[in-house]
């Protein structure tokens, strides 16, 4: 276990392969960044209703959520579609609750 | 320990953190919690949104939330989501001294977060009173929040374990996917976060 | 063994003993003999969807009966391997189909009959009633006449009454099998429900949400009078003179007491809306004691002097001066004269 | 390692293994020991509820204690009874069923059964500590909230200790089904035990964190002063019913679809048929599931939601009778044309047929929204649920432990003595519920200390108690039946049933390590496959080689203890300094040992190939 550190020769055509990967979360990176300076800027701005306000943050969350998934965590790679099936069942039973305790509890 | 996980060029797969049945099982097991994860926090946000309004006379979430440290606190963390992406980039090519680095980086912000988040939250007991305790809204934002907060503490200690544990033996197939799982954990923390955010912070602003 | 046989013989025996009891059931109290609107709906459906439900069971019954005697393992069948069937397309979708259509025969006057109970259109011009529930005992008080009661619910025949209901401290349930199902009372928002008797009566009401330790004992009455009788009732209890002096003289010293012992403290005569324990105005005329004990003085003096002997947990204990027997004697005496009214829980018979 | 051996070793050397064991044959023994203990706890509660209510206005125990004891019956039964006896079925079987050596994460799964042990014991030990809890085992809140001394403390810590373990547990097996198949076991050739037990760890994955959260909103009110429940400063106390449901509807389905697998394996082995219409039960099973997520409002029907609500939970609760029905004809059409063998596994699956139907046909009673506002919360409920869970739940624990008995102790269970339960339990159980139903109409209210005078509810509260006690004789036959199997017990053939799937084509019980080589699947139903094609063995599916098996561990147990400590802290800090010692002690107890899994390497360690090749086949 001792003389593995050193060694960096992975495999060049792997090794391109990872880096082209690294470029696209860059791009996802900058996308996300973008995407809450709106929102915030959207809030802070003050000037639209509520009404169109809170759908449109909740839709950059989503879109935003999405990229987390699919690019930093690799959803979008294969051998994920049990995690997917178990992320997408957890949204599901989330959402459930969501609009049990939102819709149906009296205040 | 017959079996040898250490790498090299040779052994490097190209993905170490699954190359392994104990690996593997990590990986989808993980995943998994995650799934659970979710609805454990939906229900927080689901109380937060049927108690956001029951203030008892207490302040309301727009006399108390400030943007710019929102703001600074969403940076950080994304940010810090993005050098674990960096930090996995150098675990798939075996370089296991910047991914060290990288981690460290990740730390740092992480770090950074928790103490924005513990000055927050000073500032709102000592300004304006609003405790735990206060009104229900209080205890719904102080557990939505808090639980968030709490997560972050966990992967902290999970990270400096990790990095320390494994600071002089480089990467083998055994710890590859403690890391890998672990970066997750942390992409998963920051997605909680951009509904924090959102719910929390943007939409108790616009009302 | 002839075990289905066994089986049949003991369903029958259980099925006889079960017509048996629910032909009786206590009068005014099960909700198999309705006699309100609410209780008329309810039962309905439950005779709808027992026939419904009796015929598929009916239908299982048969085909495992029949595969119970055609298909045990007979002798000389050691060996044999009976055919290895996939499914059948056809059979599927038959036993897929003909449920679907048996659950929308009962979801139709399901949901037409949960809006109609969930109106609320005819409350304005009705008799609306504020209800209370509280650990271990119920308040009305009816709405812009200036009336409160305890335990005893007077309503009219044939009127649709609305009931407001919250609870003051935790969840209760306002049941009263004969003339209606039940509904939640909550503490931090209020329900609206109608009820409507068809016969004079009084029914009993239970508390049908798991309370604490006396939720067994938190009965209540609906006294269900004619029109007439409910509007002399009304106006006697709205001309009731909390003050009035009993004419007996050992009634007078339980009402010195009465005050004496801060019984007001909690307790209200009259119109006052004082809660935190049962208003007292017509306790003479009530049906029971507490909701579950007969009405004597006996018994009154028992709750007078140890109320935790009779509702455990109930927040009286320990919250009033010491009573000798002698005096909870005298205090009951004028308790029981408290009769404002002619209308009583007789007049509903 | 045979029983014979084991006897050997002396009583230390047995212990300490079993409480380091990772191994799922052992950790099913530790579940079912468990499980089984708190079930005949649970069983000794629901007969004092019965002796209480025996006689109108009687007062064999008082209103306080008797509402200890109906919170305390619910709770155990289905968090410390029902479920470990699953989780006992599923560890047993389940590796063996699709060909594992062991279960994905072994650590976790001996984690989860003492985060479960310490946890039920630490819900017990409000016995002893000032009183059990005593708000129903719904703990609905304001009352949960008002319920004074420590009883609902120790609820909310017992039930957060044990459901983490079953949540590891649910996690556990989803890995398991999902990474450790055999070649060849593609997902629609896994037995319906397997397929059910994976959709179950699906909704316990889902369900249990609603419950997590709810008890820490508990926790915090109770403990910590937030005010989530009350009222006076803007609390709502629907949010806990809600969390509740949403926990608990699919919870009711986690307590009865591995059960739904056992029959279907019973039947199945012993009408000599395959499984009647497999890909449907496969997917009526996943629609229950998903159905199962949506209708917890159904418990909510009288809380004044408002009609659409209502209507709309009335719809989705229905439409689970479909596919539930679709099952009960697919195991009639599986009987239909076989040839039935009837022995005491089968008895109770047959017993299962009218009762559930019964129970299923009252369940889509309850979902008309207006019938239900004569129902809910009476007798009628209680006879609804008992009748599916124990109708369904509890006939399939007996079913699957007379049927997998020898499989997990290498001995068969006495037949005589398994129809002598089955008949009395039988008789007792519909003696004691379905006159419930009756008198849950005629205003017998749940949860009722005691009944009036006069109401005619006497003559059904005696046949409920005398059926009791039938049932109660039942369970002690059985419970005579384990010892005596331990002790004379006949040894089992390691395919006794002359069954059909993987666990019956290796020894009983198995070896440690399950599988010498790992077999090859070629269809639903691999050994039948193999039997019918006159070979009678699975062909392995890779050379002989060595063995990695996992290393036991006693941080499991330590990592429990240590919560069960901090528990107690957590309990106590409300009225005592002291308390915080405990709290902090237990924590540092349990993340120290955290630490101490995640710093020591633990590659496990290898059986050779030529040790393996010494032992016999």
């Amino acid at each position: 276990m001792a003389d593995n550190t050193n060694s960096k020769d992975v495999n060049p055509f792997q090794k391109q392969k990872n880096k082209e990967e690294m470029q696209k979360q860059l791009i996802t990176f900058a996308l996300m960044i973008v995407f809450t300076i709106i929102a915030f800027v959207v809030v802070a701005a003050g000037v639209m209703d509520s009404m169109f306000v809170i759908p449109i943050l909740l839709i950059l969350a989503v879109v935003q959520v999405g990229f987390q998934f699919y690019y930093f965590m690799h959803l979008k790679d294969k051998g994920h579609d049990m995690p997917a099936v178990m992320i997408y069942g957890g949204i599901w039973a989330a959402l459930l609750t969501l609009a049990g305790l939102g819709v149906i509890t009296w205040w | 320990m017959s079996h040898d996980h250490s790498l090299n060029p040779e052994t490097m797969p190209s993905e170490p953190e699954k190359a392994t049945q104990e690996g593997k099982n990590k990986f989808i097991g993980f995943w998994f919690f995650l799934g659970g994860e979710t609805v454990l926090f939906a229900a927080l946000f689901g109380t937060y949104i049927a108690l956001r309004n029951s203030t008892a006379d207490g302040p309301t979430a727009n006399e108390l939330f400030g943007l710019e440290l929102v703001f600074i606190m969403t940076i950080l963390l994304l940010t810090s989501s993005l050098t674990s992406v960096y930090a996995m980039y150098h675990l798939k090519n075996n370089d296991f001294k910047k991914m060290q680095l990288w981690l460290g980086i990740t730390a740092i912000l992480g770090f950074s977060f928790l103490a924005c988040e513990i000055y927050e939250f000073t500032h709102y007991i000592t300004e304006f009173g609003f405790t735990f305790r206060s009104s229900a809204f209080g205890s719904a934002f102080y557990a939505l929040v808090g639980f968030h907060g709490g997560h972050v503490t966990f992967g902290m200690a999970w990270l400096i374990a990790l990095m320390l544990r494994n600071a002089k033996r480089g990467l083998n197939l055994y710890n590859a996917p403690k890391f890998y799982v672990f970066s997750l954990y942390w992409h998963f923390i920051d997605v909680v976060w951009v509904f924090i955010f959102t719910v929390v912070y943007l939409m108790g602003k616009v009302g | 063994m002839k075990g289905w046989m066994g089986k049949i013989r003991a369903f029958c025996l259980l099925g006889l003993t079960a017509f048996v009891l629910s032909a009786c059931g206590k009068e005014n109290l099960t909700a198999l003999d309705p006699k309100g609107y609410g209780a008329d709906q309810s039962f309905n459906l439950i005779i709808l969807t027992t026939i419904v439900m009796l015929f598929v069971l009916a239908v299982v019954m048969v085909v495992y009966t029949i595969v119970l005697i055609r298909y045990r393992k007979k002798k000389g069948q050691k060996d044999y391997i009976p055919k290895q069937v996939e499914g059948n397309k056809t059979l599927e979708t038959v036993w897929t189909v003909i449920p679907i259509i048996l659950l929308l025969i009962i979801a139709v006057p399901t949901i037409t009959a949960t809006f109609d109970l969930a109106d609320e259109s005819a409350a304005s011009d009705s008799l609306n009633v504020q209800v209370t529930g509280n650990q271990y005992w119920w308040h009305f008080n009816y709405e812009g006449q200036e009336i409160q009661t305890s335990q005893d619910l007077y309503i009219p025949v044939g009127e649709k009454v609305y009931l407001n209901m919250k609870s003051s401290d935790v969840i209760h349930s306002f049941w009263v099998p004969a003339i209606s199902g039940k509904m939640d009372v909550n503490p931090e928002n209020e329900n609206t429900m109608y009820i409507e008797a068809h016969e004079e009566g009084v029914y009993w009401g239970k508390c049908a949400e798991f309370c604490g330790p006396s939720h067994s004992l938190m009965d209540f009455k609906v006294v269900a009078v004619s029109q007439d009788e409910f509007d002399q009732w009304a106006q006697d209890m709205q001309n009731v003179d909390p003050e009035a002096e009993p004419e007996d003289a050992v009634a007078q010293e339980g009402q010195s007491l009465f005050q004496e012992k801060n019984c007001m403290s909690c307790h209200a005569i009259g119109s006052s809306p004082a809660q935190i324990g049962p208003n007292l105005t017509d306790f003479g005329n009530r049906s029971k004691l507490a909701g579950v004990e007969d009405l004597t003085k006996e018994n009154l003096v028992q709750w007078i002097t140890d109320p935790e002997s009779i509702k455990p947990g109930n927040k009286m204990t320990g919250n009033y001066p010491e009573v000798s027997d002698d005096e909870a004697g005298k205090i009951a005496e004028y308790l029981l004269q408290l009769k404002p009214t002619d209308i009583t829980p007789e007049s509903a018979q | 390692m045979s029983t014979a051996a084991s006897q050997k070793r002396g009583f230390g050397t047995v212990l300490w293994d079993y409480l380091t064991t990772v191994d799922h044959k052992k950790i099913a023994h530790l579940y079912l020991f468990g499980g089984g203990f708190f079930f005949l706890l649970g069983g000794l509660e629901a007969l004092a509820i019965r002796i209480q209510l025996l006689q109108p206005e009687n007062d064999f125990v008082s209103a306080g204690f008797y509402n200890e004891i109906l919170t305390m019956h619910g709770t155990t039964m289905i968090f410390l009874a029902a479920m470990p006896l699953i989780f006992a079925i599923m560890n047993a079987v389940v590796p063996l069923q699709i060909g594992a050596r062991d279960v994905a994460f072994p650590f976790l799964n001996s984690l989860g059964f003492w985060l479960f042990l310490f946890g039920g014991l630490l819900l017990n030990c409000s016995w002893f500590l000032g009183g059990a809890p005593d708000a129903g085992w719904t703990g609905y809140v304001p009352l949960s909230i008002t319920s004074p001394g420590h009883g609902v403390d120790f609820y909310v810590m017992g039930l957060q200790i044990a459901g983490a373990g079953t949540l590891i547990g649910g996690i556990n097996f989803l890995a398991t089904i999902v990474t450790m198949r055999a070649p060849g076991m593609t997902y629609m050739r896994m037995p319906l035990f397997s397929w059910t037990t994976f959709i179950t760890s699906i909704l316990i994955l889902f369900a249990f964190p609603a419950l997590t959260v709810g008890l820490f909103l508990l926790m915090f009110d109770r403990m910590f002063g937030s005010a989530f429940f009350d009222v006076g400063l803007g609390g709502n106390a629907i949010i806990w019913q809600h969390l509740f449901w949403i926990f608990g509807h699919p919870e009711v389905y986690i307590l009865i679809l591995p059960l739904f697998g056992v029959f279907s394996e019973v039947i199945s082995t012993f009408s000599k048929k395959r499984l009647f219409g497999y890909t449907a039960m496969v997917f009526a099973t996943i629609l229950i599931a998903f159905l199962g997520f949506m209708v917890w409002a159904h418990h909510m029907f009288a809380v004044g939601l408002g009609p659409v609500a209502n209507s709309i939970f009335s719809l989705a609760t229905m439409a689970i009778a479909v596919p539930t029905g679709i099952k009960i004809f697919n195991w009639l059409a599986t009987m239909w044309g076989g040839r039935i063998t009837i022995n005491s596994a089968m008895l109770w699956t047959l017993g299962f047929i009218p009762t559930f139907t019964i129970g299923g046909m009252t369940g889509v009673m309850v979902a008309s929204v207006v019938a239900d506002y004569q129902y809910h919360d009476s007798y009628f409920v209680v006879a609804h649920f008992h009748y599916v869970i124990v109708g369904g739940t509890v006939f399939g624990i007996f079913a699957a432990l007379h049927y997998w008995w020898p499989k997990m102790f290498g001995r068969v269970l006495n037949e005589a003595m398994g129809k002598l339960t089955f008949w009395t339990f039988f008789i007792g159980f519909h003696l004691t519920f379905f006159i419930q139903h009756f008198l849950g109409l005629m205003g017998m209210p749940r949860r009722y200390w005691t009944y009036l005078e006069g109401q005619q509810l006497d003559l059904g509260n005696q046949i409920s108690t005398v059926g009791a006690f039938f049932m109660a004789f039942g369970v002690i036959v059985f419970v005579i039946n384990a010892i005596y199997t331990a002790v004379k017990g006949e040894k089992a053939a390691d395919d006794p049933w002359d069954g059909r799937t993987l666990e019956w084509s290796i020894a009983s019980p198995p070896a440690h390590y399950n599988f010498k080589q790992m077999p090859l699947v070629r269809g639903l139903d691999a050994l039948w496959i193999e039997k019918m094609e006159g070979k009678g063995r699975l062909t392995p599916a890779e050379p002989l080689g060595d063995i990695h098996m996992p290393n036991s561990s006693f941080l499991p147990f330590m990592m429990s203890l240590g919560l069960f400590i901090a528990g107690l802290g957590f309990i106590y800090q409300v009225n005592y300094n002291w308390a915080y010692i405990l709290l902090f002690g237990g924590m540092a107890i349990m993340l120290g040992s955290m630490l101490a899994r995640s710093l020591k390497d633990d590659h496990g360690y290898h059986i050779p190939k030529d040790e393996l090749e010494r032992e016999v086949d």
